[in-house]
């Protein structure tokens, strides 16, 4: 099977600092293999700032690494060693970038048909005319981008990259300045073209909703280096760090050390309340748990003839709305968020400032022991 | 600077003819060393220009123009008295060829450019060696032919330099130029006959601010002079008409 | 009014600036790209040509492209005639001369020209050369624009280079800058005058339509 | 060496960059904003400069600055003096002939700069002339440094104009150009050659600073 | 009370086609009023090209509309017939644009100081130091903005906006670069540092988020006019039209024609399928059916005996996670979405393809009479 073989390291140069306080310049560091010509999505997760940018700009060529390979099958794409660095162009990736770079001197059509190589005019227009309904951009081919509204510079973004049928995908945010409704439209739209194109796609986001509907692996990635990988189910259900449990979006994540543990059960101290979860090592240990929100009730009065390990006394801080539920931020001595159904919410009468009890069970938590 | 104590020798400025360079830088050092009270500056330059010049009051004292008909135009337009006019020499004309020419200029004049590929003159248009050039290939009948292959400098130093760049063959041209040490020898000339040419009349004015005036006369008086004439002589000019 | 002389200045200046854009866009291509240690020396080169009077740069051009230089002979033997008085020669001349009025500017424009852009270009396959075609020259046209009208108003004007190299023959090197400098000369001020307003009306003209053509002023 | 003509050749050269700086950056500045009509008219006069042999431009300088004309009466009431055959006579004229150089690359640099950028400095509250200065300017740096440069070395190496207006007066108005001319003129190669060498390399070492000095090549 | 007073009509100038097929050019009309000197916080929610950021470009000055006024208490900032139009700079608002438009030649910290007038060096750079910690940018002040990553770049133009305390505030997408915790936390910031300014703020986003955690007021806008506006809870709980409702969230819509009206409840046939509503029509009358996904239920097996009006024989034919829960997308001749929890979806064992029914009650369908 032919590889996409990636290994590499990359440090931004210093910049030059006027006050010659050299800090540390952003680097990143990568090393995973993937099958080629198969309609493989995989999507990059990371915080602002992680790297995931610098990534992509590493495969596209656009970025010389100070160390390692990149091989696309039989073609040595980059080796430091052998001082083999492809330009972009002779790489055959497609790419759309986080700030779109469309080319303001044409128009949109011209735009998304800029990658045409060995085409009649006709078959032009005509899969010119294909990503325009696609990404919802027909009635604008005449005009120049700086006529577009922002999320319409990205659908034209998209569609030029996608136009040449790349070896490779590669995508910054592509979705991150359409509204949800187009973007889920849209989402499936890309989904199926890269199926039809049957090539991997490596896709950055910082959006979970890219990863869970587009990804069918999901790569977390944190300063500079890849902390997670796997199924995309996987990763979003065994987060293996409290970095990893925080870009899946667990609601929060509290450190402490275990006081003691009993029947497998530890004994967690933070903030001067005791936490109750499954035992991750023995005592003296320090741990990270993670509460999501859903799994935290609330109530007016304390339960105490239920079975629930973790009862805490909180006062309510701040409420939202979030859909058809209300998050509300707790605080326990730690903050703590819970997620409610707006009806729960209503029949509780709480309000900011309020006294309440906050209900978790000790199996929801999440307690991981921290490296 | 290292001039004799006492007091600043009076400066004398000169807008002269290209024509005139060597000559006069010549003059003036002679006049400096017997006046040391007294500097010649020599300004030289297309005495189209410089009367362009004067009529817009530049501060010069003395014109030394290589043709009568300009400072004779500024007196008539109120510029100088007709007093300051005078003449001082008339210019000569000659056929060069570089030494290695195969032009038989010696033995034929005029007539062995008839051969030549390219000739090299002053403007006619507004250059007064140009103009005789043209009078003395017109009277010796060649004009029609030789005239298409006519280069033509600015003035007489550019058509030389027409000549020693090898682009043209043979340059007609003023004798003072070629006379000058400083044109170095690889050449061989001939005397173009004065009958060929209407004379070369050069004619200055002693320009009415002077600032020196006294200077501009003292030098005058020099050029015009026994003295001066024959320097001027040496240099490949011809006396003033009477 | 004299029209051969016109006439030839309209050809001089328009295949100057024709051979201007040949030569000087990739040049500037280069100088806006390469990494090379002697970008600044190349660049200093190419305004060499500024720092000398004109007549006195064709006094060298003069000198280093007659019939008994390497350069006249190797010229001789390939076009059978002499560079100096010729319309090849003022022409070769004013495109030395001209070399930086074209390509300072070009240069600039092209640095100018945003990074991502670029970037974008290559990541959708398009190889550098074509990527400087189709993306960084269209973006930077005012600035070539401005180079190009630059080098062919002062061909226009250049007296100098053109009087030394050409020798002022009527029809074949003779511009009408040469002739109304002849005319001042020669105190024909009318003929000047007449022929320097033609000049300045046609070319205010071709400027202004020039001009008018440039991108619509800054949101200032 | 003729000191003294170098030493104003570098004088006359600089004040006319400076001043090329104080008139051309606004003008350019008008140019580039303005909506009005006549832009282009205006855009054409600055180039007429060019189009006319240094030496009758110089003329007609003269002729219009001379003591007998208003302009002429007017410098003489204020300044005591002539506007021809002085220095100050041939700074103006330098700055006129060499506008064209600075203003139209100013112009094109900046209609480059991106329009987002002077909406963004005019909505956190910078008046359009404090955007120009604060964000126009230092982004079109790249073509401002053009425009100098051309001006600068064009001085350096202009003759005509100078020799008209000036009169070519030693320590006043000769400049080292009409000195290495006068040298070719009176056939002293030998000096004519050195002079042209020492300006060559003085300013090639100068350009190559600036160059230097310059963005990052492109990503080609 | 000092009102800002806003009524304008603004159309783009039609781009000069090379076809000639002359488009209808985009335009906004916009009328609303808001008090002066709170911190009241409107948030334009709209999809894609819907017209919010040319609101905005109008607010600011940066377009002028061809008809109408804008009035900033006592200062007219913008008057059609008066001819009165105030540039951005005297009109002393703080913008933050889509793209950005961060100085290049400027650091960080000079980008965020670029508005400051009349303040001491080192008053500049504590007002400065705040902002970085505020936006998380601490480390960064050096650097350039082509060495920072998409959503650093963003925050600095967030932070630049804010510099200068001005006093409307208009933010065009502020949050949508970043990823959800660090955008979540960056909300709460924006949220005090708007009290703190007691100004008005207008933000535009495609982000529900945005609107349901920030915005005090919400204003729905679509092909460019204001179809909806009032506090948010109103108008996320009471879509008053289709578009407004698929604006909010609403996941299902569908349209229809009442065939009959019994007990004030509608029979709605949509694709051969009979729907049971809340009438608000007579019949005859054609509506609009709005149907949130965590509405529906999901049944191996129809369930005749309950008393849901709405049961529906469908096939799955997507799913994808969502956080905690399951989105399925269903055809019952109409496409139709559901949101369930994992733990219900793992129960029912069902995947794509097979049979399945939806439940939807009656009730929680919102019928609209459409225009
Ligand atoms: N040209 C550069 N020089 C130096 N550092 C840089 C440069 N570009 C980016 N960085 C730094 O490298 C790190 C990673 O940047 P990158 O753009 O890859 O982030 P990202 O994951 O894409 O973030 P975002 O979601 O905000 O776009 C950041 O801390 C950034 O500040
Ligand atoms: N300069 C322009 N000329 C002509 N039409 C324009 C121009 N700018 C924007 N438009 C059009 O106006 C409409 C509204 O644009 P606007 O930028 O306000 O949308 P938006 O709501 O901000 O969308 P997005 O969320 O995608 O940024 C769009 O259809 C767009 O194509
Ligand atoms: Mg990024
Ligand atoms: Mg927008």
């Amino acid at each position: 099977m032919t590889l996409l073989d990636v290994d590499f390291e990359f440090r931004y140069p210093p910049s030059r600092d006027s006050g010659g306080a050299s800090h540390e310049s952003a680097s990143v560091a990568c090393r995973w293999q993937d099958p080629i010509g198969e309609p493989r999505v995989t999507v990059f997760l990371g915080a602002s700032g992680s790297g995931k940018t610098t990534v992509l700009r590493c495969l596209a060529g656009l970025e010389r690494p100070q160390r390692g390979h990149v091989r696309f099958g039989d073609h040595v794409w980059f080796d430091a060693e052998r001082r083999v660095h492809l330009p972009p162009d002779r790489r055959d990736v497609g790419g759309l970038f986080q700030e779109y770079a469309l080319f303001p001197h044409l128009t949109v059509a011209r735009n998304v048909a800029f990658g045409a190589r060995r085409l009649t005019r006709a078959a032009v227009a005509a899969r010119v005319g294909e990503l325009l309904d696609t990404f919802r951009l027909r009635g604008l081919e005449e005009r120049r981008p700086r006529q577009l509204s922002g999320g319409q510079q990205q659908r034209v973004a998209l569609a030029r990259a996608v136009f040449r049928r790349p070896k490779l995908l590669l995508l910054d945010e592509p979705l991150s300045a359409v509204d949800r409704p187009t973007g889920d439209e849209l989402r499936e739209e890309l989904r199926s073209l890269i199926r039809a194109l049957a090539i991997p796609a490596y896709i950055v986001s910082h959006d979970r909703a890219d990863a869970l509907t587009l990804a069918d692996r999901t790569v977390l990635i944190d300063g500079g280096r890849i902390i997670q990988s796997g199924t995309t189910e996987e990763v979003f259900d065994h987060p293996a760090s409290a970095a990893a449990a925080r870009l899946v979006g667990i609601d929060t994540i509290l450190l402490g050390r275990i006081a003691a543990v009993e029947d497998g059960l530890a004994r967690v101290v933070v903030a001067g309340r005791e936490v109750r979860a499954q035992a991750p090592a023995a005592a003296g240990h320090e741990v990270a748990l993670c509460i999501r929100a859903e799994d935290v009730a609330l109530a007016r009065h304390d339960v105490s003839d239920s079975s629930v390990m973790n009862r805490w006394r909180a006062t309510v801080v701040t409420e939202a709305m979030e859909g058809p539920f209300v998050r509300v931020g707790l605080d326990c001595g730690f903050r703590l968020a819970a997620l409610v159904t707006r009806d729960a919410w209503r029949r509780l009468g709480l309000k900011a400032g309020d006294e309440a009890w906050a209900i978790v069970k000790a199996a929801t938590i999440r307690a991981m022991p921290r490296n | 600077s290292g001039q004799a104590a006492g007091a600043r020798p009076a400066v004398v400025r000169v807008a002269a003819a290209a024509d005139l360079k060597f000559a006069l830088d010549e003059a003036a050092a002679r006049l400096a060393r017997r006046e040391p009270a007294l500097r010649v500056e020599a300004t030289y330059g297309s005495s189209g220009s410089m009367h362009a010049q004067l009529r817009q009051r530049a501060p010069y004292d003395l014109y030394l123009s290589a043709d009568v008909d300009y400072p004779r135009d500024l007196v008539s337009r109120g510029t100088g008295s007709v007093r300051d006019l005078f003449t001082y020499a008339t210019g000569r004309l000659v056929v060069w060829v570089p030494a290695g020419s195969t032009l038989p200029v010696e033995r034929d004049g005029l007539r062995a450019l008839e051969s030549a590929r390219r000739i090299a003159v002053a403007n006619p248009r507004h250059a007064p060696y140009g103009r005789a050039a043209e009078a003395a290939l017109r009277r010796t009948g060649i004009w029609d032919r030789v005239s298409r292959r006519l280069v033509l400098g600015e003035n007489v130093a550019q058509a030389a330099q027409f000549v020693q760049s090898g682009a043209a063959d043979a340059a007609i041209i003023a004798k003072s130029l070629v006379a000058a040490p400083a044109f170095g020898g690889a050449g061989r000339l001939w005397d173009v006959p004065d009958t060929l040419y209407p004379p070369l009349v050069q004619g200055g004015l002693i320009l009415p601010w002077a600032a020196s005036r006294a200077g501009a006369e003292r030098f005058r008086d020099f050029l015009v002079g026994d003295e001066g004439r024959a320097l001027l002589q040496a240099y490949g000019f011809g006396p003033p008409p009477r | 009014m004299d029209w051969t002389a016109i006439l030839l200045t309209v050809k001089l200046a328009a295949l100057t600036t024709l051979l201007l854009a040949i030569v000087g866009l990739p040049l500037a291509y280069w100088l806006a790209t390469t990494r090379r240690r002697w970008r600044a020396v190349v660049d200093a080169a190419v305004a060499v040509p500024l720092l000398l009077p004109p007549t006195v740069l064709g006094f060298y051009f003069l000198m280093s492209t007659g019939p008994n230089t390497a350069v006249g002979r190797l010229y001789g033997r390939l076009f059978d005639g002499t560079l100096p008085f010729s319309f090849a020669g003022i022409l070769l001349a004013s495109v030395v001369y001209n070399l930086p009025f074209a390509v300072r500017p070009f240069a600039s424009g092209f640095a100018a020209v945003d990074h991502r852009l670029i970037e974008a270009a290559r990541c959708l396959g398009a190889s550098g050369p074509r990527t400087f075609l189709t993306v960084v020259l269209p973006l930077s046209w005012p600035a070539v624009l401005a180079g190009l009208v630059l080098a062919f108003a002062h061909t226009v004007g250049e007296f100098g280079v053109v009087l030394m190299v050409g020798g002022n023959i009527p029809g074949v090197t003779r511009t009408i800058a040469l002739a109304i400098y002849d005319d001042v000369q020669a105190l024909d001020y009318a003929s000047a005058n007449a022929a320097s307003a033609l000049l300045v009306v046609f070319a205010a003209a071709v400027l202004g339509v020039t001009y008018s053509l440039q991108r619509r002023p800054l949101p200032l």
